[in-house]
């Protein structure tokens, strides 16, 4: 069973899609096997991840388990 | 306290979810409220997508905050997702109070952290194209009032 | 901008008007409304008295100054005369406009406006005795806001 | 054909009634012809009066002709 990153608002269009299914590991070698551009949005100052429904604060030391997942989520624009 | 709150992935009548918040709160002194539509000017289609997990525990935290803010008989949140034509309606927020400022104050606070702060990204299409809607600056400033 | 001010001497029903206002306004970006209504608390009856001359003509002028300070697409303005009871609405405001922070501005701004400058008196009965209602220092302080 | 006097909120519960007939005349003459008490409460600072549906600005020289109506009006209370 594999991990899954999910792309919010504009970080769709730069994937391509909504989710997508990665081997689990260490962020850094998750984000090592995406297209660089994707990457470097999905790191983007402004960019928010959620792991497994919850915020994270620190981007450190992030590690995927089989089953989990990771979301992105860049600017909200509600209302 | 009752607060209302409710995520809705299809179109909503908001004559008819007022009438049933009068309804419940025909003792309190005054009720505010907010309807926000889709407009026109030559948007097609508007969506509105959230991350399930965070999106509705938000807009419930929100409406626990404006409880604890404000002295409230009840507060109304409703927020749609998916996709809307121009005329929709995509949020009504209603505020019940004993007193006039509170109800107004409630529900224009819930609307600034609604567009602001509310976990939902929106896109429009526009002759036939798609595109990402950036938050407004003048929708952080809003919110910054309240700081 | 349509404007629709009335003052009825008979009980109305806030949520059949407000869906009109709804149905009138569908292309508008957003519609904040008020409803005030009598409150209990020992109040038997509330009673609004009027002076016909001014009255109608201030709350039109009313609705008038609301249309040349912001930028409205309508404005609702229903004020009751005459004697109420407990949960009957009292005052409903609504405005519609391209962006919420006029609807909400206007509405807020009417609702100051009706309370301490227009012409109503307002008495009520509590303990079977009438007693007129003065108007409070923060309704003052309210609408000095605006100045 | 007399002039008319409307007292408006708490002046209705002053006067004892809602409006009263008087003989034309300049105001001070009418206001005169008044309980004292009353007379007093009509002038009160905060009481502003309506000619014939026209509020007035200056409470100097106002003379009521036949058909007239002068209307006090307290500090209001609405909404």
């Amino acid at each position: 069973m594999a991990a899954r990153l999910v792309f919010l608002g504009r970080l769709e269009d730069a994937a391509g899609c909504a989710e997508r299914e990665v081997a689990p590991g260490p962020l850094e070698t998750v984000l090592g096997t995406l297209e660089p551009d994707l990457a470097v949005a999905l790191l983007g100052e402004r960019v928010r991840m959620a792991h497994n429904g919850v915020l994270i604060a620190e981007r450190g030391g992030i590690v995927l388990s089989e089953g989990d997942e990771l979301a992105f989520l860049p600017p909200v624009s509600g209302g | 306290m009752a607060s209302d709150v409710r995520l809705l992935d299809a179109r909503f009548e908001p004559e008819h979810e007022l009438a049933e918040f009068y309804a419940a709160h025909s003792g309190s002194g005054g009720i505010a409220s907010f309807l926000g539509q889709v407009r026109g000017q030559g948007t097609e289609l508007l969506e509105l997508r959230h991350y399930a997990p965070l999106t509705l525990p938000g807009m419930r935290d929100l409406a626990q905050l404006c409880q604890s803010r404000w002295q409230l008989d009840g507060m109304l949140i409703l927020h749609r997702t998916g996709q809307m034509a121009p005329g929709e309606p995509i949020v009504l927020v209603a505020a019940a109070a004993p007193h006039r400022r509170q109800a107004f104050a409630a529900v224009d606070y819930a609307m600034d952290h609604l567009k602001s702060e509310s976990w939902f990204w929106k896109r429009e299409r526009r002759a036939g194209k798609w595109q990402w809607i950036e938050p407004r600056p003048d929708d952080y400033t809003a919110v910054q009032r309240w700081a």
